[in-house]
């Protein structure tokens, strides 16, 4: 049938050979001209390009990274993620690192686990490494994987539950060691030999590698908020020199990762009187994003008690970092969004902020608030959004 | 490690379930009394969700006894899809699939009878998601630094086929008041 | 962690025997009891059980089947099904095969095509066939896969595209041969050891196989319809010795596959003049259903011109395939649901017509039309229902 | 068998190629100013739309000149993802995907010109499914044991990575009259 096919083919070029020369004497209008096959060329990479992770929480084997253009508001392609990835970018931007699972039979059969390497200029998958099958199998944050500052290393989150991380060579793609982590869990990397993880106690682990990638030393931290009273979200915000991790009753806790040990500034609350008696609270999955230059604190907020700290905000509240004022609140219903699940904001001077819902990504101009464009179904289960 | 859990975790579970037979020989009639009664207390129910704290809206609102609604009781801490939407129970895996031998656990409030029980939260495994009655509920949930109370976490990541399926919620006892 | 975990529980199990003990004394109403974690079983299988392919085409390496009591309206379980499945049940239907393919990395890597045997009483995957990388990857019908009447073998479709079939031995678990059929797809299993094919011309190949499975002859029928006047669709509907080919215009090829060679008996119209001028006609994915006991054909119909096969059916009509009567016509709307995709219909004596739409299944009595239930999000693209 | 489809596929479209290269050349003027004339043509379109003969309502209707639309007139027997939503265009595969060297045929009408074209339909590979701007047109669609023009097969069938990712549609050249 592939000749019969093909036949078609042949046949349908000499008639369209035919019909042209016919239509060349008969004249305009000219038949439209037969168009060329070919892969889409990526443009080059800008400060509002967005790769959101759908975690696909319904077929949860087909997560996906879906690229999209937030200035032509257009995807520009997809890099596939398997079961419960993990994802980041390297420092340089060129490259996605997706962490995940893979089962010979869908759902069933020999598990490998595997860090695989995307170029972002063509989206191919250019490299893997194969991990032992000890890979964190969670909701994805900024601390599943991640580089050292230099690229030397990647290292990945392991749960078994015993918890340890592998440390990676992403220049051989080798797996280097891995390091147990005496129950703390995920990777928060510092300076080109730093890792960190979250204690149950409320304190940070941190172990400096040597110049192989192995352990040198490690040091834990006093604990730095009360897991009991207040914890805080696992996700970390990103900003100049580490994280702001936010507690589930609204309290911000800036710690400093560009020292040899991490420093805890003091922690100040999003939250005035009235917002607290209104029960007022941060909530969702990526529960902050951080602009570095305007040093502004974006943070999806709803109403609600105990057990709503997954709960999608109703509003964006907007803070200034160093007066911890807080600058807006933007009602997310006044712009037919749902609850706000996802956070992110563009690094550029044309700051814009981009919020996932249950399927939907709103794009916002950071500055004012004001929507610029809703992306409807940009995923089933939209859960991380990163900027380069 | 993980033998460990799953002796650590059938002994105790063991225990529990020595203590229900005990108290089901002691009172298998007041239980069933009991049970029955529940379904005729709509009014109590209703009253106490108007008289719930303000920080707790939802625990009380939500309180049923439908296994196939993310609002039963006995579901204060699910993420995932209820297992007796996927051809199993509120405490049963669906056909085909395997437990979680490990587990996080959970206290939940019964409004039938005003009580708080510990529950075990366990996945079953080796099927792909069931993707029916999707249930999000977090009291008492902590993050993942703290996983015997975590949600987040894939429970199946212990079993041979790690695939995560669906959820149940196993009644382990009454907790302290 | 395991362990802090595990000291929780028998934290709970002591707190609830110290809870039980005092309220024995207290007395009513006593705690609930604990409760034992299991897997539950399989109920009986009945008449009212049916099988729903979800093909999850926007997931499309998570297809699955959904196992339905149509009784109690509960769902049973799961089968999984990987890509572009083809499913089918083995004669006594105490076995689901799925035919499907694997990637070793979700999208990407090496390809294994196998058939994967389910034990329908307990759920679980029991054996498997790898298969040559030739599987047909294409909408699921009854011609994927299926068995020989004896279940001595299980044939499977192939398309490179070159067109050809695998014999396999469902006992052994072994791949016997792989038959060229000229062009012609899918397998329509006969008696203990024929096999027909559709061939492009509008006729059928038959190969007949000896006792060991390999290739004894082959005949080609005469055409029995035009494929380019009228083609039929690709998906027969099982009748009583064979198989009825619906055609676009909505002509009624019925063929009787019990001897040696097929036999078409005189094609009929499921159109009236009125209703050939009101441009209805049959579509879908899976275009039809027969009661074999009544003998009655039930058809989605829609009103609609040339490339209009695939539309979902506005109505059922039910005809008598003994006077070639039509008996009655139920209209969907009526019931609020949409185009009717696919159609089953169970062979009891109190029978009941199921109708997938969208993503829901509707449960009709099969003799009044009258709708009994509506399961809400049965899949994401419900294209193909089994009955036992 | 493989090869031997490459290797017409690829002449067949080179000849397509010679031809519009030549038309283009001849009169590249007119074919931009045929482009620029297209919309401004809406009431023609519709008019066309109104005329258009009872058993093919969809075809008139249903024209556009948008690519990321289903309704464009190129469309006309895809039955898929269109990759003009995934990263591509109506003739480009999307990043980091993998034409199908092998391809179904249809005919679709230009309402834009009143002219019929041959178009090829190929599927681009090797990624899960894109998912976004589904699309199910089946004009002179024929099932699958008449392959050329079927659209259920999953044309990346041949290609290593054979996993479907989205579909576009390739103008071939002019149908006859």
């Amino acid at each position: 049938m592939g000749i019969s096919m093909n036949t078609m083919i042949i046949r349908a070029a000499i008639l369209s050979l035919a019909a042209c020369s016919r239509l060349l004497a008969a004249a305009p209008p000219p038949p439209l001209p037969a168009e060329r096959l070919s892969v889409a060329v990526m443009p080059p990479a800008g400060p509002h390009r967005v790769y959101v992770l759908d975690e696909a929480f319904f077929n949860e084997i087909d997560a996906r990274v879906h690229l999209f253009d937030a200035d032509t508001y257009r995807r520009l392609g997809q890099i596939d993620a398997g079961f419960t990835p993990g994802f980041n970018l390297s420092p340089d931007g060129k490259t996605s690192v997706v962490a995940t699972t893979y089962f010979a039979r869908g759902s069933r059969g020999t598990r490998t686990d595997v860090v695989e390497f995307t170029d972002n200029t063509t989206l191919k998958a250019t490299h893997e490494i194969v991990l032992p099958p000890k890979r964190a199998m969670t909701q994805p944050t900024y601390f599943s994987l991640g580089f050292s500052a230099d690229s030397r290393f990647l290292y990945v989150a392991y749960i078994t539950p015993a918890a340890s991380f592998g440390v990676l060579d992403p220049v051989k793609y080798s797996v280097i060691d891995e390091i147990d982590t005496a129950g703390c869990v995920l990777v928060i990397p510092s300076g080109p030999n730093r890792v960190s993880s979250i204690c149950e106690s409320g304190a940070l682990l941190t172990v400096t590698l040597d110049a192989q990638g192995h352990e040198a030393s490690r040091a834990f931290s006093e604990t730095f908020f009360d897991p009991d009273r207040d914890p805080v979200f696992a996700a970390g915000v990103p900003m100049t020199n580490g994280y702001a991790f936010l507690s589930f009753l609204g309290e911000v806790h800036e710690v400093d990762f560009s020292g040899a040990k991490p420093v805890f500034r003091s922690p100040w609350s999003l939250l005035g009187a009235a917002d607290k008696s209104a029960h007022w609270r941060p909530g969702g999955m990526q529960i902050g994003a951080i602009h570095r230059q305007l040093n502004r604190l974006y943070v999806p907020m709803h109403q609600g008690g105990e057990g709503t700290h997954k709960d999608g905000g109703s509003e964006i509240w907007v803070f200034d970092l160093s007066t911890h004022q807080r600058l807006a609140r933007w009602p997310m219903a006044a712009q037919k969004l749902s609850g706000v699940l996802a956070i992110q904001v563009s690094q550029d001077n044309a700051p814009l902020l981009f919020a996932a819902t249950d399927h939907d990504l709103g794009v916002f101009d950071a500055l004012t608030g004001k929507l610029r464009h809703v992306e409807k179904q940009m995923g089933q289960t939209p859960w991380l959004i990163l900027t380069p | 490690m993980r033998s460990i859990d799953r002796l650590f975790e059938k002994s105790s579970r063991a225990l529990a379930q020595r203590t229900s037979r005990r108290s089901l020989l002691g009172m298998l009639g007041q239980v069933l009394t009991g049970a029955a009664l529940i379904p005729l207390l709509p009014i109590d129910r209703s009253a106490r969700a108007a008289d719930a704290p303000p920080t707790k809206p939802k625990a009380a609102k939500t309180a049923t006894d439908d296994p196939q609604s993310c609002d039963y009781w006995k579901y204060c801490a699910v993420d995932g899809f209820l297992c007796a939407c996927c051809g199993g129970s509120s405490n049963s895996c669906p056909p085909g699939t395997t437990p979680s031998p490990i587990t996080w656990i959970g206290t939940c409030h019964n409004p039938g009878d005003d009580r708080d029980y510990i529950v075990s939260y366990n996945d079953c495994c080796g099927k792909v998601s069931c993707g029916n009655c999707e249930c999000n509920r977090n009291e008492r949930e902590k993050p993942m630094y703290r996983p015997s109370r975590n949600n987040d976490l894939n429970w199946c990541m212990a079993n041979a086929d790690s695939n995560y399926h669906c959820s149940v919620s196993v009644i382990l006892g009454p907790a302290e008041k």
